[in-house]
This record gives structure tokens, sequence and C-alpha cells, in this order.
């Protein structure tokens, strides 16, 4: 645990100096919110769930960016050498990263969110409290799968190319999960109705950190 | 000095797709032994080293870090890497990289030894610059200190000249001849030879993958080392 | 050479064995009422389906065990599976398609089974993207064995997103769940036992390739290094 | 009629890609079997 925090602590002082990877996740989001407003033709109203893909859509590729950074990060002037012979576990540094490409997450959708209603919130119904809950499940399992896979990738040559061909046919059904969960909540149906789908994007999440952190050793290693 | 074997190297080898990095290499190091390996590039060399700290993991043999009674168990804790790379992060300073790597291996109280570290390396009055603003030299120092953090009982030194300017590679020099009175167990790789034979008390040779040569410092005969290490040199 | 002969054997008893499905399916098997010749396809889809599937899982243990053993051995198995899991998936979508276009009217739908045979392709696809981007045979395996690791553990969530995607939403065109006369039940065995002794065969083969690709990296690594 | 094109589509497809996929093993093997051959006849 102390590794854990130690690590997590080291990569948010960087991304402060430096703040490339949110500042980039946070502009690519946006302007895949103002593409996907040509792509479904400027000024048209859309439904709910429609709303909800172009939400996701513009978190979920914006996203992608972060996550190759943070462990690249590790492969400059080879630290990741410093921590492989260090007596630190690797599903420490699991956790670690998970938690940095959560909290990555977190501060670029407190941004592109209310963007996103300011430019197609006409006819959405907004519940803070289940939408929040949606995004803290989608960061989960999509930072599990992404964390791991972008271990996998940072020891290829192709990292960038490589990290969303793998990670996106993998998480699929989150993705579906969660547009069908934030399409609801857009639609101002009770919570009953679409609790089933938190449900299941909490089972995802778990599921897959579960996965990340038996098997993240040894993908560490071949780094 | 302690004789009971301290790291014992057994049948060693690594195969890569095109490649035999190494082809079976023996080597007991006794508690207190600093060895100096030199070889052409290519010899298995870094190979070695990364195996030695569980970088990398060898195709068959094994590698014994016994380390002794009055060590913790856990040796992995003990161990000092230097290579060409710093293994630093840019964007931190001096006095963060070493104190991320001081909690890292857990060490109670380090702002003592961190303070004592970068006077050491030369570069205290920089401590609260980042990295990436130093110069290679200043970097390798850095390194240095970032290797001896955790008070290494085996250090793995990996081309530790090469980049380094001559202040660094003399504070280099004193550390290592200061950690060999100290009685800790040194592996190091290089194609210096000056420096090399200058600290070492045991030389080898690894050409090919294979340990082709091993001598105590006080045995050896110069010229005929040089004659020995240029023929090596040449095969490959 | 031990391994042809058998190879050839496989190869003549599924094509026998293949052929003998045909024969039953136009001769032997009923036609559907509802659906019509068309329904035929199904004899050759569900085998085609069923054996992606065991070459996915496949992949999943030997993923598995490359871990544990690290044995070179099962990532070639591992990559071979994964290889005609992709193959038969191909053609199970192109079935599936050429299905859908006279029952449903239309090259594709967003059916449950469709859509996960589809996303099951994207992966492990993907798995083999992976494969092209890692030079380093070890490292190539320890990838490949957690890519097909995690493909697999994300199958029975596929089908049930799929499933629970389209349940919500009322479905124009339902796929009718189809009676089986026992006639049906036995052209299909036969016709599984084909593609079963063929996947196989298949399997076979294609490790084998890749053992003789190691040999032969052997074979010249001891030429060039000299004697070893 | 025209579903029988379907099938006949269909069948056409399976039977074509899988032994096309055998075959393209197959020859793959075959150029590795003379490879190995002409290494190990070198000895």
């Amino acid at each position: 645990m102390g590794a854990t925090l130690v690590i997590l602590r080291k990569d948010l002082l960087i991304e402060i100096r430096r703040k490339d990877s949110v500042i980039s996740m946070i502009f690519f989001g946006i302007l895949l919110l103002f593409v996907m407003n040509m792509a479904i033709g400027i000024g048209r109203k859309v439904d709910p769930e429609l709303a909800a893909g172009i939400l996701w859509i513009s978190i979920l590729f914006s996203s992608v960016l972060g996550l190759g950074r943070t462990f690249s990060l590790e492969k400059t002037n080879r630290c990741i050498d410093g921590l492989l012979v260090s007596p630190v576990a690797p599903s420490s540094v699991f956790v670690a990263k998970n938690l940095v490409n959560l909290s990555f997450m977190l501060i670029s959708e407190a941004v592109i969110i209310p963007v996103f209603f300011a430019l197609y919130g006409d006819n959405i119904t907004v519940r803070l409290a289940p939408l929040l809950a949606t995004v803290l499940l989608l960061n989960f399992g999509f930072s599990s799968v992404g964390t791991l896979f972008s271990g996998i990738t940072a020891a290829t040559s192709r990292n960038e190319v490589l990290l969303p061909l793998l990670l996106f046919p993998v998480i699929t059904p989150l993705i579906a999960f969660t547009v069908k969960a934030t399409g609801e909540i857009f639609a101002g149906v009770p919570f009953g109705e679409y609790s089933s789908w938190l449900r299941l994007m909490a089972a995802f999440g778990l599921i897959f950190s579960c996965a990340g952190y038996l098997l993240f050793d040894y993908v560490m290693k071949e780094n | 000095m302690d004789d009971t074997a301290f790291l014992k190297i057994q049948g060693l080898r690594k195969s890569y797709e095109y490649v035999d990095a190494l082809r079976g290499v023996d080597l007991t190091l006794a508690r207190g032994d600093f060895l100096c390996l030199f070889g052409p590039n290519g010899a298995g060399k870094t190979t070695l080293i990364k195996i030695v700290a569980d970088l990398l993991k060898p195709t068959s043999g094994t590698v014994e870090i016994t380390g002794g009674p009055d060590l913790d168990s856990d040796i992995r804790s003990r161990i000092g890497l230097i290579s060409h790379q710093t293994l630093l992060y840019d964007e931190l300073t001096a006095r963060e990289n070493l104190q991320f790597y001081s909690s890292i291996y857990q060490i109670p109280d380090p702002d003592d030894k961190i303070d004592s570290l970068l006077h050491t390396v030369g570069l205290y009055n920089r401590r609260e610059e980042r990295v990436s603003t130093f110069s290679r030299g200043m970097q390798q120092r850095l390194s240095i200190a970032r290797a001896l953090i955790n008070d290494p009982v085996l250090l793995l030194l990996d081309e530790p000249y090469s980049g380094l300017d001559q202040f660094a590679a003399t504070v280099l020099s004193n550390h290592l001849k200061k950690l060999h009175a100290q009685h800790r167990t040194i592996i190091m790789v290089t194609h210096n030879l000056t420096r090399g034979l200058e600290t070492a008390d045991r030389i080898g040779i690894l050409s090919e993958g294979r340990l082709v040569y091993l001598k105590d410092r006080d045995e050896i005969d110069l010229p005929s080392f040089e004659d020995h290490y240029l023929m090596h040199m040449e095969t490959n | 050479m031990k391994d042809d002969l058998t190879d050839r054997i496989l190869v003549v008893l599924s094509s026998v064995l293949m052929l003998t499905a045909v024969y039953m399916i136009f001769f032997y098997a009923p036609t559907e009422r509802v659906m019509g010749i068309v329904q035929k396809i199904f004899y050759f889809h569900l085998p085609l389906a069923f054996m992606a599937f065991l070459s996915y899982f496949v992949a999943f243990v030997s993923g598995v065990l490359y871990l544990v053993k690290k044995d070179i051995k099962w990532d070639i198995i591992g990559s071979a599976s994964v290889e005609i899991g992709v193959v038969f998936t191909t053609l199970v979508l192109i079935t599936g398609s050429l299905w859908a276009r006279p029952i449903w009217n239309t090259w594709w739908t967003w059916d449950p089974r469709l859509t996960s045979s589809l996303i099951l392709w994207l992966i492990y696809v993907a798995y083999i993207i992976l494969r092209m981007s890692v030079e380093q045979a070890e490292r190539r395996a320890t990838f490949c064995a957690v890519m097909a690791i995690v493909g697999f553990i994300d199958v029975p969530i596929v089908f049930l997103s799929a499933r629970l995607w389209r349940t919500i939403h009322p479905v124009v065109i339902k796929s009718k769940s189809i009676d089986m006369e026992p006639a049906m039940i036995s052209v299909l065995a036969i016709s599984m036992a084909a593609f079963l002794l063929f996947w196989i065969t298949l399997i076979r083969i294609r490790s084998r390739v890749d053992f003789m690709e190691l040999r032969i990296r052997n074979l010249e690594k001891i030429k060039r290094g000299g004697m070893e | 009629m025209k579903n029988l094109t379907y099938l006949a589509a269909a069948y056409g497809i399976v039977w074509a890609g899988l032994f096309s996929y055998l075959w393209y093993i197959l020859s793959k093997q075959n150029v590795l079997v003379g490879r190995i051959k002409a290494l190990e006849g070198d000895d």
C-alpha cells in the first residue's frame, strides 16, 4: 500500500508540472464533441440515448491519450528498471497506475461533461448523483483494462496505435452498459430501471481489475 | 574477509531468437568481492547484469544471492543498480528523485542521508532543480546517489563510466573504493580498462557468452592481460 | 514422416465426413418449414461457431499454461488456436450474413449472436495485430497469453451484454428458435464431427509450422555461432 | 430458387475459406521442410 501511494504521488506531481496529459485529454474530448456535432448535422436536437453515445465516445477516445502516457513515463530513462529491481510488487504499480489514470480521467471529465451539457443539453435531464456513479464505474472498468494494456503496448514499438486497437474491442460490453445507463439517466427514467446497468458496470470493473492485478506481474517484467 | 559464497551463478544461459547471449556462465563471488568484467560488445555483459538484478529471466541456470546472517531476508532491497540509463524522472528535482527512491525502499528518516549523498556527488547546491535541466554528467552523478540510497550490499554497474565527465568518473571511482573497503560486493561491466583495473580486485573477461578469463587483480601481469583482452576484442 | 501420415488420414477422414454431412443435409434432413432451404446453412454455421469458441478456449488455457510454465510450446499452440479461431469466426460472420439476407431481408442486424461474434472477431484480430507488433519471442508470448486470457474472460460478458442490450429494445425481427427434428440433430452431429476433425488437423499443422520455424532459427543460430 | 443461391454461396465460401487456409499453412509447411532439410544437409 505504501509503495502504491508513493508512485501515485510521484505521477501526480509530474503531471502537475507537465500538465500535458490532462490538457491534451480535455482538448481532444472537446474537439470530438464539436466533430460529432458536425457528423450528426449542426443544430440538430439529439435524443437522450444518442447524446449519451456522443458524450462517451468523446470521453473514451480522449482518455486513451492519457492512458498511453502513464506507462511510457516510466520508460524514459528506464525508470521502470528502478522499480523492477526494488522490492516493490508489480501489482502495487498496477494499483498506482490505475489510480493515476482514474484521476486523469476524472479531471478531464470535470471539464468535458459541462461542455457537453452546454452543447447538447437541450433535451437532457440532468441528474448529478447517478451520472457521477456512472462516470466513476466507467472510469474504474476502463482504467483497469487500460492500465494492463498500456503496460503491454509500452513495451512495443507501436505504442499509440496499438493501445486503442487492443482496448476498445475488450471494453465494448462496458461501453454498451454505460451508454445504456446514461441514456436512461438523460431521459429522466427512475433509478430502479437502470440500476441493473450500473451493477453490470461494477461487475465488469471488478472482474478486470482482479484480472489486471494478477496479470500485471507478467506484463511488467517484460518491459 | 568472509569466504562463504555471497553470489553463486551456475550454468547461466540466455538465448534470444537470433543469438545466444550467455552460453553457460559459472561464477562465485564472496562477500566483499569487486569483480570487473570486460569484454567486446555483444559478449553478454549487460545480459549478465540484468539477470543478476532479476530484470531478466535466464533460459537456464541459476543465480543465488545468499547474503549472510547479518542481512535481512529480503536481499532485493539491498541491491543497487547503475546503468548507462539514469533511472531518474526528468520532471522531478534531484531531491525529489532521491526521496521517491527512498520511499520505495522504505528508508526511515531519509532526509539526512539524501543531503549527505547529494554532497558526495556534488549536487547539493542544485538539489531543488529539475533533473531535465542537468547535464549528462550531473544526471549520472545523481544516478550514483540514487543507486546508493538503499545502502546496497550488492552493487551492479553496467557501463557506469559511459557519458561521465572527469569529475563524475572520479566521484564514482572514489565511491566504489569506499564501498569496496566496506565489504560490499560489486560487479561492474565496463569498457574502461584503466578505471576497471584501478578499482576492482577480481578481473574477468566475457566473450561470446562465456567467462573466458577470471583472475585476482594481484595475480595479473598487466601487459599479458592487455594482450588477452585485445585478442578477445579482435575475435569478435 | 509419421506426422504427415496422420495429417493425411485426418484430412481424408474429415473430408469424407464432411461430404457425408453435405449429402445428408440435402437428401436426408427435412427442409425447415418457415425458413425453407436456407436453414441448411445452419448445419455449417453452428459447428463453425462452436469450433471458433473451442479455439478461444484452447488459447485461454494455453495462455494460462504459458504464464505458469514459461514453455514456448504453449505460446505456439495458443497462437495457432487464435488464428484458426479468427478464420472460423470470419466464416461464421459470412454464413450468418448470408442467412440473414433471405430470412431477415438484410445483410446485417445487430442481433445478439451476430453482435457478439463480431466483437469476438475484433478482440482476436487485435490479438493477431499485437502478435505482429512484438519482436522478441518471450515478450510476445507473455503479452499474447495475457491478451488471450483477458479476451476469453470477456467472452461471457460480451454474450451477456449483447443479449441484454437487445432485449430492452423491441426487436423488429426475432430470430425464431428452430424446432429440431431428430433427423436434423443427427445430421448436425455428423457435421460437428467433421468440423472437429478438420479443426484438429488445422491446429496440428499450424502449430507444427511454428515449431519448425523455431527449429530453423536454432539451426541457423548454431551455424552462425559455430559449435554449440 | 433465390434462396438456393444464398445457400450455395454460403457453402462455397466456407469450403473455399477452409481449404484455402489449409492450403496456405500446408505450403508454408512445405517451404519450411525444405529449409530444415537444407540446413541439416549442410552438416
